[in-house]
């Protein structure tokens, strides 16, 4: 189990590298984005502190949208997917396993790259130390109900797209406590604690229950 | 004849340096000696800039006459002009510090030449990421073209973001009342890049070369091939 | 493998309702070690269908699925272990490259053979000099070969093939004849369909003829 | 050819309405993204003002990308793209079709959907006009240069990054002067002629050398 | 159709080389009206990239492919309207019924018949009955015959046809069969790969044995 577990990740992450540049164009992917924003916006140093969080999340947003057909769409076309349903092992892993892979490729770089973002927008140390924080926390859960959207517009049955359409909402929550949180440490210097606790509350609870309805739309797209 | 531009590219990086750091009079001493950075900085950011074009160049060739070798130089013109790029921008930003206190200002010239590292990386990852040979240096190559007609747009742009009063363009060029022998440094430094690009790009499409005729016999010939094999 | 005991898989009055059209209804088949089952019928009759009703991948209107006497459904992952099903769809990733494929769908089936036995199984299906191309660069029949060379490394009990000779060419079809044949001497078990008429010559044969 | 045009047209449409989760996905993020700012900046009225031009065209940029990669992925997958490249008529009609479907189902509700953007950044009428026509202006570039890099990914894995990082930095000029013009309206009531006008010319050059760049891509791709 | 006047489609010198590997080099094919082309050889011998290369889809390293004595890449569309490719993949879009695939491909081909006829062809086709389903619901062999149906309302001259009778039951070969037999009869051309032994019952039948 945990050994499939590590075969699907692994597969997940060689598909990503199979093309060497890839990763990089992530970062390369977040920089640009990033510097879009001042060039429409103007340079003047306080609003690109105001801006800065807003910037950050939407960045980690777009990114795991972007990432989110390649999770189970292709798999999905050349019968892979079909595949994984008869493994030996209960769907659930399969799926924790691409949720997982899709995050080291979308989540892990933006929190990674943060710190210029930080620069470019002329942010204190423990502010960027917080934004990192965020992200960490919260980018989790984006994968996570990410998967559940996919998983549901796969088949594309009628009944799928509402259903991803009720699901998209839930990005938001962890937007506002993320952007929140970079907020608060930013303008005025309140307590973040607050939001890191909702935010790391929000990922688990989609964790939680995220592998389970996931893999419940899987086998509902596959039939 | 890679050694031909490598060895007086050498011989003046160093003498350009030794030239700029310590031959050159103490003058901007509000900058005190941060400012010998410009002595990389600026021929950095020149370089930059005309390898760009020198890539749709190739390009230009290769579409047009469909020959085989101008695909292979510009594709390995390309990350010298990359390097080049960034060295520009992070000796820019190193200064950046030094003298105005920030590492990044979002000042029209560093801006662009931002998004001309973009641009290189794009045309970069194109190529990397097709590998079908023949796909990736024409695609690149289209890539080039669009580049060329887009690159001189979004300068104007950038330098001028405003058109009604367009003053952004061409600010802060100091070159005339620059030192004569700061700027002959500089000269220096220019064309000791300029040799180096010759040397790298030539050296790199030398192995291009080789990689993609392997099957051919002429290769098979060559000296170190042969004891390779042998 | 473990143990050729006899194993029966059987279907009771299956009844699958695609759209608004009523397949089959009130099918019974069953299959034990040993036998072949060949599915034949029209193109849109309910072979696919019914192939993947049988592993449980689509689950039928009405009827009843066991496996030695359980209700495939209630045993789940015991019997995908069992299990090995080839589809219409080739199952491999265009950016890998064969063996990569071939590792790949081996994890799957819980299978991690070390790279010796992979390089030998593809040049059993005639995929030698292709093992290191990304798959993208393989021909149709080629890439079939792929999907198919599992067969050569899985010894599940049952095997479910959905036309595997499509796009073979005559020497691979010969080829995956003798398989098939060799695997139902050693009392394993195969469903197949297909619309070739290929000599499955092989004692435990049996046809179902769909839509009639 | 007028006639392959509108066929072609119209299957794109339907083909997007048939999966309607796209249309609704390039809608949900646009306006996610606007929503984000107030909710991370807080609702200062002269800060909202500042950002609005900005933050407007670049979610435009980044929404109008999303379907970008699905612009000519599918036909190609399926064997339709062969066909185009078989059709009695140039191929740049084809993609001129495309580009337009493609614009239809991205651009055009953007500048449907700005005016909530003015309602929510409480701009005056005036301003939320000049949004619209800078959007109505700028958008079609957009498809256009977009059509360009989906020609030169196709079939490339994790086509969707690289797709952003090569269009991107194209994208800048209509980004520069499509905020330009609005913040004009907005800040100082500068003249906002020049902006359309540049824009528009930006528009018009994209629509005379795009679609070559993107055929020639095209029959790269396909062989 | 207009003129089944005498045409030739004339390969001369070609050589293809895909990736490392040099399929084939220096080979010469001439097709004349009446004539009917059948390219044989194992998988991977490079049938798909041959009939590719005369479609004009991909552009062979050495050689010269002429249309009538005109080379094709000089007249472009003029070759294109006279063409009709059907390659492995179905060109169908399984979001779309069978009847709007077939009016798409239609149009792309610069033929717009009205729906009477198209309904027609779908039901000689064999798909009476589903052509309001979305491909997606349909079975693989009906998929293909979706894509076939074309060779019904199109008589462009020249047809080339990869693997064609793939996936397709008893009933559908033999019409396929039949209609190519017509159109060669009727000084059409045809060129075509298959790895299922099928009786090709015309005059004019020409193999070409590629790989030797
Ligand atoms: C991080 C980016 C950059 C920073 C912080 C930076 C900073 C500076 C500074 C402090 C100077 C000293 C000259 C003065 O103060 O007047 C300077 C000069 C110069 N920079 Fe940069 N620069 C950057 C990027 C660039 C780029 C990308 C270019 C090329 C387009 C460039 C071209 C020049 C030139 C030509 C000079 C010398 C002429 C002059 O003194 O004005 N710089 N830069
Ligand atoms: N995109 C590609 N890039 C590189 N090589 C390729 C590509 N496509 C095919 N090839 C190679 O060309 C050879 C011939 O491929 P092709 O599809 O023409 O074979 P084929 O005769 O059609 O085989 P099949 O009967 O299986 O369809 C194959 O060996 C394959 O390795
Ligand atoms: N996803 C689906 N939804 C609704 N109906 C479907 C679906 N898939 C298939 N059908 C219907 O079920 C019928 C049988 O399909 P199936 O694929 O089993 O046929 P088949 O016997 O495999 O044909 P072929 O020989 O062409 O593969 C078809 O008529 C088709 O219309
Ligand atoms: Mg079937
Ligand atoms: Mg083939």
């Amino acid at each position: 189990m945990w050994r499939l577990f590590k075969t699907i990740v692994s597969r997940d992450l060689l598909l990503a590298f199979r093309r060497r540049a890839e990763i990089l164009m992530t970062l390369f992917f977040f920089v640009v984005v990033i510097s879009l924003f001042p060039l429409g916006i103007g340079t003047d140093k306080q609003i690109l502190l105001r801006i800065a969080p807003g910037v950050a999340w939407v960045a980690a947003l777009l990114a795991s949208m972007l990432l989110l057909e390649r999770l189970f769409a292709a798999d999905y076309l050349d019968g892979t997917l079909e595949q994984m349903l008869l493994t030996p092992q209960p769907l659930s892993v399969v799926v924790m396993a691409k949720v997982c892979a899709h995050w080291l490729l979308t989540g892990l770089p933006l929190v990674l790259i943060s710190p210029l973002v930080a620069l470019q927008y002329r942010l204190g140390d423990e502010q960027m130390i917080s934004m990192m924080l965020s992200l960490l926390l919260g980018t989790p859960a984006l994968s996570m109900i990410g998967a559940i959207g996919a998983a549901l517009t796969l088949g594309l049955r009628g009944g799928g797209i509402l259903l991803s359409l009720l699901i998209l909402p839930l990005y938001i929550p962890a937007l506002i406590y993320g952007a929140g949180a970079i907020t608060a440490s930013v303008v005025a210097n309140a307590p973040e604690q607050a939001y890191y606790m909702l935010l790391g509350a929000f990922t688990v609870l989609s964790m939680a229950l995220g592998p389970w309805a996931a893999s419940a739309a899987l086998r509902l797209a596959l039939e | 004849m890679v050694p031909w531009f490598a060895v007086p590219a050498i011989l003046l990086t160093i003498g350009g340096l030794y030239w700029g750091f310590f031959q050159t009079p103490n003058v901007l001493s509000d900058q005190k000696q941060y400012y010998r950075i410009i002595f990389v900085h600026v021929p950095a950011a020149w370089m930059s800039m005309w390898l760009y074009v020198v890539i749709a160049g190739w390009s230009l060739v290769g579409l047009v006459f469909n020959t085989r070798l101008s695909f292979m130089m510009a594709a390995s013109t390309a990350p010298t002009g990359a390097i080049f790029t960034f060295l520009a921008l992070w000796t820019g930003a190193f200064w950046g510090k030094t003298s105005w206190g920030t590492w990044w200002d979002w000042d029209p010239r560093m801006t662009s030449e931002l998004i001309l590292l973009f641009l290189y990386i794009g045309y970069m990852a194109l190529h990397s990421a097709i590998d079908d040979v023949r796909r990736a240096d024409r695609a690149s190559a289209v890539l080039a073209m669009v580049g060329l007609f887009a690159v001189p747009i979004i300068y104007y742009s950038v330098n001028c973001p405003d058109p009604n009063q367009c003053t952004a363009l061409h600010q802060r060029s100091s070159m005339e009342y620059m030192e004569s022998n700061i700027l002959w440094s500089m000269l220096t430094m220019t064309l000791a890049f300029w040799l180096y690009g010759f040397a790298v790009i030539l050296k790199r499409v030398r192995s291009i070369i080789l990689e993609r005729e392997k099957y051919t016999e002429w290769v098979n010939e060559l000296p170190e091939i042969r004891s390779q094999q042998g | 493998m473990a143990d050729m005991t006899d194993a029966v898989l059987q279907a009771e009055g299956l009844t699958c309702i695609r759209g608004d059209r009523c397949l089959f209804s009130g099918l019974s088949v069953s299959v034990r070690s040993g036998e072949l089952l060949y599915l034949q019928g029209a193109n849109g009759v309910g072979k696919t269908t019914l192939l993947r009703a049988l592993c449980g991948l689509f689950h039928p209107d009405e009827g009843q699925i066991s496996w030695n006497g359980r209700p495939i459904k209630a045993i789940g992952e015991e019997f995908f272990s069992r299990l090995l099903y080839i589809g219409h769809q080739s199952a491999i990733k265009l950016e890998f490259t064969p063996l990569e494929n071939l590792r790949i769908s081996c994890a799957l089936d819980g299978l991690y053979p070390e790279d010796g036995v992979l390089w030998h199984v593809l040049e059993r299906a005639g995929l030698r000099g292709f093992e290191d191309l990304p798959a993208r660069m393989l021909s149709q029949g080629q890439k079939k070969r792929v999907g198919l060379a599992r067969l050569f490394v899985n010894d599940a009990l049952l095997w479910v093939l959905d036309e595997p000779f499509n796009g073979l060419d005559a020497g691979a079809v010969e080829m995956l004849q003798e398989v098939i044949s060799r695997h139902v001497a050693k009392r394993g078990m195969v469903i197949l369909t297909t619309h070739q008429e290929v000599p499955l010559a092989s004692d435990g044969l049996r046809c179902l003829r769909l839509g009639e």
